[in-house]
Formats: C-alpha cells, sequence, structure tokens
C-alpha cells in the first residue's frame, strides 16, 4: 500500500476563514492510505516547506498532496519540494482548496466537507502517479527564415548576430519585398531603399545565411527542435558565377512583359533583374514568358551571352534542411484589384494603387521621380486619395482595418505636393487613425503646411470624362455633394495576406484567423508565437502593420527562436499518452482525434510520439478498448477520483 | 425538521478554460453553492462517456462537462470532439428516462468566472427540485 | 431471385479453385426449420447450404474468431475467407474495414439479396401460426412468404412476420461483394425509424419505466454482447479480470482493471451495461438486429443501438457502413456540429 | 394423498395459503417467468415453458452473503441469511423439479450451504405434469426423466382440462391441501384413468430423444483430446444462455461489492457465474487452463455427463431443452451427444 502525506495550508485565513482545516486534517487522516496528515499557515512558506520535506523522510512517503491554492500558482513550488524530499516531482499532486473552494464558499461546515472531498480524490489520485521524468529532445541549432521583406530580413539578421546559422527563403528573384518599392516612409520621410538596401548587402554577406531565392518551402515535418524541411529551388537559367551582368541578353530579348517591381507601370524582359539593387544581383529567366526554353523557338539571349551563363537545362531542385525553429514573415499583398471595379481601378490608367504612386514617387521609379500621369505623362493638378478601400467594409471587402492606408496616404498627399506645389490634393477619409509616434505630427503638417484638403465621406462613383476622372462623393461634415475633376485617383488598398499565404500556412500547419492572416498562439501574451511550438510569426503575415511594428515583431520573434536555439536540448511534459498493445486492435480512431498527428498506425497498432504528443487524451476518450490513456491521469484514477468525489 | 436536499455534483473542468475559470472565479471572491466537486482534466475532449455514466451510478446527482469555447480549446480541436461525443451521451441519457437537468456541458473561458458561478448557480437550482438521483445509483 | 443452385455452385468453384480456406453459410438445424452457420471447408459440403427468409444470423460475427485464431497460428492460411452476406450484413463488413479490423483481401463475401422482403422474426412466425409445425419458409413473388406446414401451404404478406428490422431496412441486398446472386431489390422503407416512435413519444418517466422494466430482466449472459460483429474487443468493460495478459504484463497492469460496474444483474449495474454497449456502438452498430433475437428475455436492445443511429443522422448527418473510407462518428466532426445542448 | 381440484377454485386455495409467499408463472410479453404473486386471481397454469427454471428463486442470480463496514474499532462483519417466511412454487415442471434434487447433491456434502438450504427447506414445489411437452427440444425420457415425473416435487397436478389432479408427495404437501381442504374432492376411478392416459399421450408426444445415453459418460473419457470439441464448437460465440438457462447448472462467483471505500462499507456477494464465459477460468496470471470455446463446450459436456455421473451417479441434465431452443446459433446438446455417442464408429 502507497504511504501518502497530505499537508493542508491555512493560506493564512483564505482558506482557513471558511474550511476548518483542523478538522480535514483529522479526517483526511482516516483515509485508507493516508499515513500523514497536518495542516500549517503558509504551506509555501520556507517552514512549510521544510515541514513536507521532513514528512516525507521521517514517514518515508511515497507520494504527498499539499491542499492549497489553484496548482496553476504552487504546483512547481511543491513538486521541488518533493523533490528535494526525495520523491519523484510527479509523486506531488495540489488539491485546489482556496480558488475552488474557500473562496467561493461561506458556510464553513459545508465547504469544508467539499474540501474533504477534493483532497480525498487527489489522494486517490497521486497514489496511483507514475514517476515520470521530463522528456528530452536534442535541439537543431538552426533557423528557417519563411519571407525576404523587411521582417524576414531582421529575423534573420538578428538570428546570425546571435550566432545561429540561417536560412532565409524568398519566393521571387530579389529579398527586399514591398518595402523595396516605397519611395519615403512615414512619418520621417527618409528613404525607404536608402535604409532598406544596406541590411539587403548585410544579408547577402553574413557568413551565417544561407540566402535561398526564387525558392519556396514545399514541406515541413517534425516538432519543435527537430524540423525537417524541403526547399523547392527554381531554376532561374542563369548561372551566377559565369553571369558578369553585362546585360546584353536583355538587349536582345524579345519579350516585354509588365514589371512587378513596377505594378505594371514599366515592362520588363524575359529575363531580366528584378531591379537596380537587387540581391542577390543576377538574372533570371521567367519561363512562363520567355517562348518555351527552346533554341529553336529563340535562344537570342543564349547566343549573345559571351559568359555562358545561360543555361536552358538547369532543372529545379529539391533542398532539404534541418532547422530548430521556424519564423514565418510571408508579409502581404494589396487587395485583389479585380475587386475594385467600382472605383476604376485597371479600366482607366490614372486610377492607381498605393504602391503603384510611390513607385512614381520614387526616383528609381518609371519616372525618375517625377509624378506624371501613366495615361499621357502629364503632370496631374488634381489628385484624390482614397482611403479604405476594400478595407472595413464587411458587406463586399474586408471587415478589418489595414491599420497603414491613413498614414501612407497623408504621405502620399505630402510628397505630392512636394513634387507638384501648385496640385491639389483631396483626401476621402472614414476617420484617420494616426496613432503611432510622430504620426498625428504628422498628418497636422500635411493640413497645415501643405494645405491637404480631408474629405470625410465615400465615394460613390467615379468615371472619365474627357480626359479627367470625375469623383462623385458626399461630405458627411457639411452633408454637401461632392463632385471634383481630378486627373488622377490613388486608392488605399486593403492589405490581404501574400498570396500563397493559406498554402503555406497547410505545409506548416499553422492556423489561420477568418481573414486569413496566420494565428498567433494568444492575442495578449503570445503574439509571436504561433499555435505549433517552435514556429514563429512576423510582421504583415499575422495582420496589417507599418515597418517599426514589422521590424519589432521580427526581432521578437527571433528572440522567441533564440530561447529554444539556445538550448542543447528541450525538455516536454513526460505526462503523454501510453498505449497498452495487448488492447489496440489499430482501428485508428485516435490517429483521426490526434490534434498533433502525435499518433500512427504501425503493424496494425498504434504508436505515441512522445515529443509531439501534448496529453490532452481525447485519444483515450475516443478509444472504446481503453487501449490509450494519458500517464497521471489515467481511467483508473478518475474512475477512484469520481469515487472519492461522490464520497464513497 | 429534515434538512434540505443538498444535490451531489461533479464536475469535469478542462484545465486550461473551465478550471481557470473556476479559479477566476476564486479570485474574483464571487460565491456559489458548494455541491459542486470539480474533478480538473487535461481537456473536454478526455471526458469519456464512462466516466458520465459512473459518476451517476455511484449516486451523482448531477454532472457537469465544462469545456473551452469552440476555437479556443488549448489542444486545437478537442472540445469539438468533445461536443459530439457528449451530445449522443445526453440524449442517450434522456432516452433511457434520466431527467435532462442532471447532465449539462457548458463553455467557460478563463475569463468566464461569473458565467461559471451563475453555471453552477442554475445548475444546482435545477436539480434540487428533482431530489436524490435514484434511477442510475447504485445501492 | 437468389436460387440456392447458384450459391452452392459458387461456394463449391471457391472451393474447388482453392480461392478461399473455408465459407461460412447457412444449414438447417437439426430442428428441420431455422438455419444455424454452417462452416464449409470442401466442396462437397456446399450441397447443405441453404437460403431462405429464415437465414437471420449475420454471419460477419465469425470473423472475429477467425481473425482471434489466425492470430494465434504460427504461420497461418493466408487465403480469404467466403462468407455469405446478406445487406444489413454487408453494412457491417464496412464497418469492420472502416475500422481495419478486416482487410478486403481477408473475405470473399457471396452477396445474396433479401428480393423485396427480409427475413422472418421467429417470434412473430410462431405466434402467426401457433402450434402448426412449420416445415419449410420460402421467399415468395410479389412481397410474401411461402410457408410450408404439417397442414400445407400457405401464403402470408411478409409484413406480418419479418424481423423489425427489415421493416426499416435501407438497403436489403449487399452494398459490397464479390459476387451478388438475385437482383438488387429497391424496396426502401421510408421511414428507417418508424419502430422509435413509440418510445420517443413516452414522457421522462414512462420511457424511465419501460427502460427499468425491461433492463432488470436482465441476467447478463452478455449474449447481445457475444453475438455483436461490432463487439470485438479483447477486453470489455464488464469482464471482472484482464485478458489482454502477457508475459511482459505487470502487477501494476492487471491491477489496473477498472470496475466500472458490479457482476451484479442490478438495475444500476444492468443500466451502465447496456448505456456502455449502446455509446459504444454509436456510429458503428448497424442494426442487425442480432442482439435483440438472441436475448433469452426479450429484451428490445434493437431500440437503444436504432436510438443512437438516428440521433447520429439527424445531429451529424452520419450513416454507418456505408464508407469504408469515412471515419468513425466520434472521430471526427464538424464546425457546425449542433451545441445547442449547450449552456 | 390424491385429490381433485376444480380449476376455478385454483384461486380459493391459493388465498388459504396467505401464509406462504406464492411463487407461479407469470406472462411478460411473449415470456413465462417465475413471478412473486399478489393476486391469486391472476395464476393461470397453461404456460409452455418458463424462460429460466425456478432454480432462480431457491438459488437466486445474486445472493449476498454478507455485509461489511468500518469503524472506531475495526472492521465490522455481519451475516445475512435469506428470511426463512415458507413459499409455494405453483407449476413447476418435472424437469426442473429434477433439476432442484441435482442442484440439492451440489450443495450438501461436506458443506451444507446456509444460503441455499434456507431457502430450500422453506420452499415447497406444486408440479404441474407436461400435457402435452412444452417444448419442441424436449428430451426427459432420455435422462430418467418424464412429462410426469414426481421426483423431487412435493406435489403433482395434472390437468385434466377443467379440473386438477393432485397427488400428495410430502407432509409438506399433505399440509398444503388441508390448508384448502374443503376446495378439494376424492378423485373417482375414472380420474385416474385418465390420468394415465394423458401421462402416456404425452410421454407419445415428446419427438426429441439421445439414443443409448448410457454409452456415453465411459466414450467421453476417451475423447477428452478429441478434435471433435473443435468442430462442435466452431459457431459458438461464448455467451451465458446454455448455462444461465440450465436448470442444474450451479456455478457462481464471490465478489467483495465496495460502496465506500473511506470509511470502508460494502457487501461480500454471490453471483450466478458460467463455464462458457472466458474469464471463469482465467488466471491472474495469464494462464486460462481453457483458454477457448472447444475446452468450454467439452467441459459443459463433460460435467454433465461424465464428471457429475461419477460423483453423484446422475445426469446434470433433465432434458428441458432450454439451452437448444435458445442458443443464438443452435448448437444443440442431443445432437452433440449422439455424435459423441458414434464418433469413431
Amino acid at each position: 500500500m502507497k504511504r501518502t502525506g497530505v499537508f493542508i495550508c491555512h493560506c493564512g485565513i483564505n482558506i482557513a476563514g471558511t474550511v476548518d482545516v483542523k478538522r480535514v486534517a483529522s479526517e483526511l487522516a482516516k483515509q485508507t492510505g493516508v499515513v500523514h496528515s497536518e495542516d500549517y499557515v503558509y504551506m509555501c512558506s520556507d517552514p512549510g516547506q521544510n515541514l513536507i520535506i521532513k514528512a516525507i523522510k521521517e514517514k518515508k512517503l511515497d507520494n504527498v498532496v499539499v491542499a492549497c491554492c489553484s496548482p496553476t500558482l504552487h504546483e512547481t513550488t511543491f513538486r521541488n519540494t518533493s523533490k528535494s524530499g526525495g520523491l519523484n516531482s510527479f509523486q506531488c499532486e495540489i488539491a485546489n482548496i482556496r480558488e475552488q473552494c474557500s473562496w467561493v464558499h461561506k458556510d464553513m461546515k459545508k465547504a469544508t466537507e467539499k474540501a474533504i472531498k477534493i483532497i480525498k480524490s487527489t489522494v486517490e489520485r497521486v497514489r496511483r502517479n507514475e514517476s515520470l521524468e521530463p522528456i528530452s529532445i536534442p535541439v537543431t541549432r538552426k533557423a528557417l527564415v519563411i519571407g525576404g521583406g523587411i521582417s524576414g530580413i531582421q529575423a534573420a539578421l538578428d538570428l546570425a548576430n546571435s550566432g545561429f546559422e540561417v536560412i532565409l527563403v524568398e519566393r521571387s528573384p530579389s529579398i527586399g519585398g514591398h518595402m523595396i518599392q516605397l519611395s519615403e516612409t512615414f512619418p520621417t520621410l527618409d528613404c525607404s531603399q536608402c535604409i532598406l538596401t544596406p541590411k539587403m548587402v548585410e544579408v547577402s554577406k553574413h557568413p551565417k545565411i544561407r540566402l535561398m531565392t526564387y525558392s519556396e518551402v514545399q514541406d515541413v515535418s517534425g516538432y519543435v527542435g527537430n524540423f525537417k524541411v524541403k526547399i523547392l529551388k527554381k531554376p532561374t537559367y542563369v548561372d551566377p558565377r559565369k553571369c558578369n551582368l553585362c546585360d546584353e541578353c536583355t538587349k536582345v530579348c524579345p519579350i516585354l512583359v509588365p514589371n512587378e517591381f513596377d505594378i505594371g507601370l514599366t515592362g520588363r524582359r524575359a529575363i531580366y533583374v528584378p531591379f537596380p539593387q537587387a540581391i542577390p544581383a543576377s538574372y533570371t529567366l521567367d519561363i512562363s514568358a520567355c517562348p518555351g526554353l527552346l533554341p529553336i523557338a529563340c535562344g537570342k539571349c543564349f547566343d549573345v551571352c559571351e559568359a555562358k551563363a545561360i543555361d536552358y537545362d538547369m532543372k529545379p531542385k529539391i533542398i532539404e534542411e534541418e532547422v530548430g525553429a521556424i519564423i514565418v514573415a510571408s508579409g502581404f499583398d494589396l487587395y485583389d484589384k479585380q475587386l475594385m471595379a467600382e472605383y476604376g481601378y485597371g479600366k482607366y490608367a490614372d486610377v492607381l494603387d498605393g504602391l503603384q504612386f510611390e513607385r512614381l514617387c520614387s526616383a528609381s521609379g518609371p519616372t525618375k521621380g517625377k509624378i506624371l500621369r501613366p495615361s499621357d505623362k502629364k503632370e496631374p493638378k488634381e489628385v484624390v486619395f482614397i482611403q479604405c478601400v476594400g478595407s472595413r467594409d464587411p458587406e463586399l471587402h474586408c471587415a478589418y482595418c489595414s491599420k497603414i492606408c491613413c498614414m501612407y496616404t497623408v504621405k502620399h498627399a505630402m510628397l505630392y505636393k512636394h513634387h507638384v506645389h501648385d496640385g491639389q490634393a483631396y483626401i476621402f477619409y472614414i476617420d484617420i487613425r494616426s496613432g503611432g509616434k510622430g504620426y498625428e505630427e504628422f498628418v497636422k503638417r500635411a493640413v497645415e503646411e501643405d494645405g491637404v484638403l480631408y474629405l470625410r465621406g465615400k465615394v460613390s462613383k467615379i468615371f472619365e470624362e474627357k480626359g479627367k476622372i470625375k469623383v462623385w462623393g458626399v461630405d458627411t461634415l457639411s452633408g454637401k455633394d461632392i463632385e471634383i475633376d481630378a486627373d488622377m485617383v490613388v486608392l488605399a488598398m486593403a492589405m490581404r495576406p501574400s498570396k500563397g499565404a493559406e498554402e503555406l500556412a497547410k505545409k506548416l500547419k499553422l492556423a489561420m484567423d477568418k481573414d486569413g492572416f496566420l494565428s498567433e498562439a494568444h492575442p495578449k501574451l503570445r503574439p509571436v508565437e504561433s499555435v505549433t511550438s517552435g514556429m514563429f510569426l512576423a510582421g504583415a503575415a499575422q495582420a496589417p502593420k507599418d515597418i517599426p511594428e514589422a521590424v519589432a515583431q521580427a526581432s521578437g520573434a527571433a528572440a522567441k527562436a533564440i530561447t529554444i536555439l539556445s538550448q542543447e536540448r528541450l525538455f516536454h511534459a513526460p505526462t503523454v499518452a501510453k498505449v497498452n498493445l495487448n488492447l489496440c486492435t489499430g482501428c485508428g480512431m485516435c490517429v483521426n482525434v490526434c490534434p498533433y498527428d502525435a499518433i500512427s498506425l504501425k503493424d496494425g497498432k498504434v504508436e505515441v510520439n512522445e515529443v509531439l504528443c501534448e496529453g490532452c487524451g481525447t485519444c483515450s476518450a475516443t478509444c472504446l478498448r481503453a487501449a490509450i490513456q494519458v500517464k497521471n491521469l489515467t481511467p483508473l484514477q478518475v474512475h477512484e477520483m469520481i469515487r472519492a468525489s461522490l464520497g464513497g | 425538521m429534515a434538512e434540505e436536499f443538498e444535490p451531489k455534483i461533479v464536475a469535469f473542468l478542462c484545465k486550461w478554460c473551465s478550471s481557470a475559470g473556476s479559479d477566476l472565479a476564486g479570485v474574483s471572491r464571487m460565491e456559489y453553492p458548494p455541491n459542486v466537486v470539480p474533478i480538473t482534466v487535461m481537456c473536454s475532449g478526455s471526458v469519456s462517456p464512462l466516466y458520465i455514466f459512473s459518476a451517476f451510478n455511484r449516486g451523482a446527482d448531477g454532472v457537469l462537462v465544462s469545456g473551452c469555447h469552440p476555437g479556443d480549446c488549448h489542444y486545437i480541436k478537442g472540445n469539438y470532439y468533445a461536443r459530439r461525443r457528449i451530445a449522443l451521451v445526453k440524449k442517450l441519457l434522456e432516452y433511457v428516462g434520466l431527467e435532462p437537468e442532471r447532465f449539462r456541458m457548458s463553455w467557460v473561458s478563463a475569463a468566464e468566472g461569473t458565467k461559471y458561478t451563475q453555471i453552477i448557480k442554475d445548475f444546482v437550482k435545477e436539480i434540487k427540485p428533482l431530489g436524490p438521483q435514484k434511477k442510475l445509483r447504485r445501492d | 431471385m437468389v436460387k440456392v443452385e447458384e450459391l452452392k455452385n459458387e461456394v463449391k468453384r471457391i472451393l474447388k479453385e482453392g480461392k478461399v480456406k473455408y465459407t461460412i453459410g447457412y444449414e438447417r438445424d437439426t430442428n428441420g426449420l431455422l438455419p444455424k452457420p454452417a462452416f464449409i471447408k470442401k466442396a462437397e459440403e456446399a450441397d447443405k447450404l441453404i437460403w431462405d427468409p429464415t437465414c437471420v444470423y449475420n454471419l460477419t460475427r465469425f470473423l472475429v474468431d477467425e481473425k482471434r485464431k489466425k492470430a494465434k497460428e504460427k504461420n497461418p492460411d493466408q487465403r480469404p475467407v467466403g462468407l455469405v452476406i446478406k445487406g444489413c450484413d454487408s453494412r457491417a463488413v464496412v464497418v469492420l474495414l472502416q475500422e481495419k479490423f478486416i482487410n478486403r483481401g481477408d473475405i470473399y463475401l457471396i452477396g445474396v439479396s433479401c428480393e423485396n422482403t427480409g427475413v422472418v422474426d421467429e417470434r412473430k412466425l410462431q405466434k402467426k401460426l401457433k402450434g402448426k409445425k412449420v416445415e419449410k419458409i420460402e421467399f415468395g413473388e410479389k412481397d410474401n412468404f411461402i410457408i410450408i406446414t404439417s397442414e400445407g401451404k400457405v401464403e402470408i404478406p411478409a409484413s406480418e412476420i419479418l424481423a423489425e428490422r427489415c421493416l426499416e431496412c435501407k438497403a436489403n441486398f449487399p452494398l459490397i461483394s464479390d459476387v451478388l446472386l438475385g437482383e438488387k431489390s429497391k424496396r426502401k422503407s421510408d421511414n428507417p425509424f418508424k419502430s422509435l416512435e413509440k418510445i420517443e413519444s413516452l414522457s421522462a418517466e414512462e420511457r424511465w419505466a419501460f427502460w427499468k422494466a425491461e433492463l432488470d430482466k436482465c441476467i447478463r449472459c452478455y449474449a447481445c454482447r457475444s453475438v455483436c460483429p461490432m463487439c470485438y474487443c479483447d477486453e470489455c468493460v464488464v469482464d471482472t479480470i484482464n485478458f489482454a495478459v502477457t508475459a511482459d504484463t505487470t502487477a501494476e497492469e492487471k491491477a489496473q482493471k477498472i470496475k466500472w460496474l458490479e457482476k451484479s444483474p442490478a438495475s444500476s449495474e444492468n443500466f451502465v451495461y447496456h448505456m456502455v454497449r449502446a455509446i459504444h456502438l454509436a456510429g458503428r452498430c448497424i442494426d442487425c438486429g442480432e442482439c435483440e433475437r438472441v436475448c433469452p428475455l426479450d429484451i428490445p436492445l434493437r431500440f437503444l443501438n436504432k436510438y443512437l443511429e438516428k440521433q447520429a443522422k439527424e445531429l451529424f448527418g452520419y450513416e454507418p457502413g456505408s464508407d469504408p473510407e469515412q471515419p468513425s462518428l466520434v472521430a471526427c466532426f464538424k464546425d457546425e456540429d449542433p451545441q445547442d445542448f449547450i449552456r | 394423498m390424491e385429490k381433485i381440484l376444480e380449476k376455478k377454485s385454483l384461486p380459493k386455495w391459493l388465498r388459504k395459503l396467505s401464509s406462504y409467499k406464492i411463487y407461479a408463472p407469470a406472462k411478460e410479453g411473449e415470456l413465462w417467468n417465475f413471478k412473486l404473486i399478489d393476486n391469486p386471481e391472476s395464476v393461470q397454469l397453461d404456460f409452455s415453458q418458463t424462460a429460466l427454471s425456478p432454480k432462480k428463486i431457491i438459488f437466486p442470480q445474486r445472493e449476498v452473503l454478507l455485509e461489511f463496514n468500518s469503524n472506531e474499532d475495526g472492521v465490522e462483519v455481519r451475516e445475512t441469511l435469506p428470511d426463512e417466511k415458507p413459499s409455494v412454487i405453483f407449476g413447476v415442471r418435472p424437469c426442473d423439479a429434477r433439476a432442484i434434487i441435482l442442484t440439492d447433491k451440489v450443495f450438501s456434502g461436506d458443506f451444507e450451504d446456509p444460503y441455499y438450504w434456507r431457502r430450500r427447506k422453506s420452499t415447497a414445489l406444486i408440479g404441474l405434469a407436461c400435457t402435452p411437452p412444452p417444448s419442441l427440444n424436449c428430451f426427459c425420457l432420455s435422462v430418467e426423466g418424464s412429462p410426469h415425473s414426481k421426483d423431487g416435487l412435493d406435489i403433482l397436478m395434472t390437468d385434466l382440462g377443467d379440473r386438477y389432479f393432485l397427488e400428495s408427495l410430502t407432509e409438506k404437501g399433505n399440509e398444503l391441501i388441508k390448508a384448502g381442504k374443503e376446495l378439494f374432492q376424492e378423485p373417482k376411478v375414472a380420474d385416474k384413468k385418465d390420468v394415465e392416459k394423458i401421462w402416456a399421450e404425452s410421454e407419445k408426444k415428446i419427438k426429441r430423444q439421445v439414443k443409448e445415453l448410457k454409452k456415453i459418460p465411459a466414450k467421453l473419457k476417451g475423447m477428452f483430446e478429441s478434435p471433435f470439441w473443435d468442430e462442435e464448437s466452431l459457431s459458438c460465440i461464448r455467451c451465458g444462455i446454455c448455462t444461465y438457462l440450465c436448470p442444474t447448472c450451479h456455478c457462481f462467483d464471490i465478489n467483495d461489492e465496495i460502496l465506500s471505500s473511506s470509511p470502508l462499507k460494502g457487501e461480500r456477494v454471490r453471483n450466478w457465474d458460467n463455464c462458457q464465459f472466458p474469464d471463469f477460468t482465467m488466471h491472474s496470471s495469464g494462464h486460462n487452463p481453457r483458454p477457448d470455446r472447444a475446452s468450454r463446450l467439452r467441459q459443459r459436456i463433460f460435467h454433465k455427463f461424465q464428471y457429475f455421473v461419477e460423483r453423484f451417479e446422475n445426469y446434470q441434465c433433465t432434458g428441458c431443452g432450454r439451452c437448444v431452443s435458445k442458443c443464438p446459433v443452435r448448437i444443440d446438446i442431443i445432437e452433440v451427444l449422439d455424435k459423441v455417442r458414434d464418433y469413431g464408429s
């Protein structure tokens, strides 16, 4: 018969005030198997803990029940105490007689009765506990960062600078993300490229960072500390080591397609460098545009390339890597223009989205920094900016606020005025959200110094008439109808999770919210952790963010990843599911219900991956044959607890 | 005169939401009847129908199973399986003639101390008039 | 119409060709009317096979014994077992496949159609022609049975003596089979849960009284469990001792046997037994009605399982035995599963 | 003592027996079973065969042997014996009555089982001759019984249409008749002739029989290891019907039923058990001396037609045929015995 010790805490009067602790102690002393039962004013105090240690030694206790506050508070304390007493820490269980008893009842007699039942049932449980040791897992001290935008870059650099190897995977031919497309950034108006390119270069040069552009994560398996990833490296058909960037190939390439970097405001060749500061600075042959990789069909670039850098036979490569942590920074895209036909986007050349306008303002842009209408290259004198395009519109579009549009629209208006001094900027808005350091002042400045005209209301109609774009709207403040003959309209489009984010989330088994952004583990307390341990989130992949927020979260994610990578080994709670092979018939119902894919079928029986198992016990409730149960909360233990709880 | 009937109730609370919720009720010093003895399990998904039958067989006048709200399960989806399993158990118990009031399932989040308190109050209030549960009790 | 000769010839063929190690079918029992399971090992034995409306048994039950036997053998004969199955039996096969208890390759299924009727309820039959000794029953041309008694031949509408489950049959021909004898009959009951209405219409207290009276009769002979093809657990909640004991089973593990209920046939214990059985069969019971047929005290056990079958259908749109690929009822969920009962 | 009782007077007689607990067959659904009778008018004796034999009254499926509970000075134990109020069981079939004599042998000997004998001694058995035999599977004639056997009965009644012919066989029987003496008439010679005739007819109506049963015990001895049992048990589903319904099976299991563990409170109970359940012979070591259906079927046959015969010089079977009629897979003990007899010859 196991020897159990019971320790009842008064918690000052918190417990003793409503529970007759003396009576509880004497009642428990009568319980079969209980060889020691005492109460003390503060069990968690040093003297209190010493009582436990003393009793364990003197009474040769096999296990211990501490009746006190919620296990969320002192379970660890008392398990360590028991350990110092010479017991396995899992031979200690907490009976919660404070939060779940003394604090919620007034009638002392009844509260005492209840406390006795709670403790008795805990005794029944602990007597059947297994001694367990935490499961230890070795850690692969290497990280994978998915996405080469500012968030990915920041996270990769923080990790690498902390001395960990990093694989940075970017889908497109160059890193830089959307930030590299911007001209200036709010509220300081410093040049986006100027502050980003140094980081890009640092990435490309960093000895700890393996940069894989034009690549995609294909499959992720394994678990925290030990992920196995398959990365698909798409062929560029140009060997960067041979290429001397002479640019002859683009000259001869007969194909012209819209240039993603300028969002279609300019064109590019089938063989191209995305933009001058691209990292890596090398050519990519876009097979979706190139006439079928057939020298017969074309092959001009191949012929002119003296460096013989072009290789039509280049094949896709699958690279397999092992990493200990993963940071997902898959970023955002703008809301699909097709869905914005109501604002004439894509119909009228001079209706642009925010990014296109950034390109127009950018010194490296299609107009070399002059703001000219795409249609006739004339300088627009009246420009209408419209906020919340696709955002905050639950009926038709996105319910959420894209957060950054207010600020970049101000910036756009301001930049416009700086380029076109005699021009007029109108901004249609629902309201202005300028929370953030220096943001509100920035808005003020736009209105006061640059005379930007804010119109509170929605635009009802946009249409072309005699070379002008007519904008009809209502000023809900004055209630007046407004009609503007604009030369250009700029839409602040909603931010969406980047294309392919959903597919990626599936590969990584990450949860997504209703809008398709990746879900964090806890909205308040675990904002950079994903629901899967060992995977972290950074940047706009998790929710719309501006640059400083994205960078901050990236560094946060890196720090979180380091908490794993800095360990030799990780430890995992050993209260996991255990299979009784004698009873298992291999029906696989537990395999279906396991939220962590921790159970698998192996020749007619199931087996549990103890590292993946979180011990939720859904498998054991599903199993018809009691063939699988969670250690230290087995059906037998619950059965006995039920009996004790009912006074039996 | 005879003492008023005090129902014996067992409550299976999931550790992360409902048990935490009842802790919050305690921290906030809310008051509810002492008839319920909680048994904290890892997840509502781990509550086997046998636990419920056994509780009634051992003389429970009422049984409560409480878990995280859909979507909030600490184990992602354990409570969805619980919802399905418990629905069948409830139907069966009522089909064999047990009073519906005696078996209850609820969603209580870690923030819903008030809701937990209210549930216990209502539950006890609903069971009292029914008197002791003799149908499934062994004696 | 199934011709018994076709059945015999098919069984002879597969035995001659060595396709199967043996075939399970029906033969006459010693009283000459009712059938009993036949285990045919040699082609020449196939002549004793029968197929008529008395063939109620769900023979898939014997796949459980076959599997246990096979597990014990050193180098077992890997050939499949031939099995004669009706529509309801085929649903049982589907569930066993679904639960990976058997592989499709382990069985050679000889499907027989119940024509447009089904099988007879022995009790109804005796009641119907009390006294008269029945010699033979045949499927009639229309929805009727031809009964040959000591006093001659009578034709009666099948519905009068059909087994309850057949009146509520979903498909009275096998869903899966390697050969199908007879036509895929179209008869399909409009309300597969009609028989439940009587109990469902009762008040809670009346239902309690009903079930108490019925389950108090239970003598715990466990015939309902033993005859059920789904009750294939090596160890049952009602067993008093661990069966799954091997050399390496520790005393600890042996002591783990939980007494969820007592052996005593007390009301409370009988309820635990039958409720556990019902809940474990939820989404698995395919209504072959065997538990009810074998009960020596006429407890209407079918009403327990049938009720949960109805709930599975109405609450979760789940139909047991319809698809070997679908996950079991309680091993899956839908976001929109009902939760109005959660307060 | 021999008497005639008008059928209509039966209730009157039962009323006279108010000092007894009266059991008689009652119909629930399609089934007949022995029930404690409160209203004599309700008693009809036109039943065929009860699902369970009257064994369940004298040897109930669940019997509390003792109660225990812990208190200040250790554990207290109380014996719990059945009450001694005399009872009468009406309508006992001769085969079931003979079965009770066999059970008597088991519960006597070195140890007289107090629980069994208390009930047994205080119970009178009023038999009803089988006219006609109640079941297709009756085979009492093959096992030294008959549809009008008097063994074990206190009174045998024979149905003469509107009257019963009663023959009292024991002192108990005489007292029961005395209790309602004014209701009875003396039988005429014709009556006795009718009885003889009816008995003879019903014997003829028994269709099933085991030929030369005498050969079986010796024959069985050599068949312990025979593959025969595997063949015969192929369809057995290991349920408990054949044994629980058998009027002569008497195996039991003793368990402590704990109502509360601390303070300790519970009962020690005896429940029917049976040799067809796999756990009947299961050892906690994991070894099971009767691991399969073959060995369990063999046990059933051996016990009834070999071991019991050696020990008590009777077959432990009275031919009621319940196990044949109710076997879910129609394993037929008569057929099995026939095969045993002819096995190998």
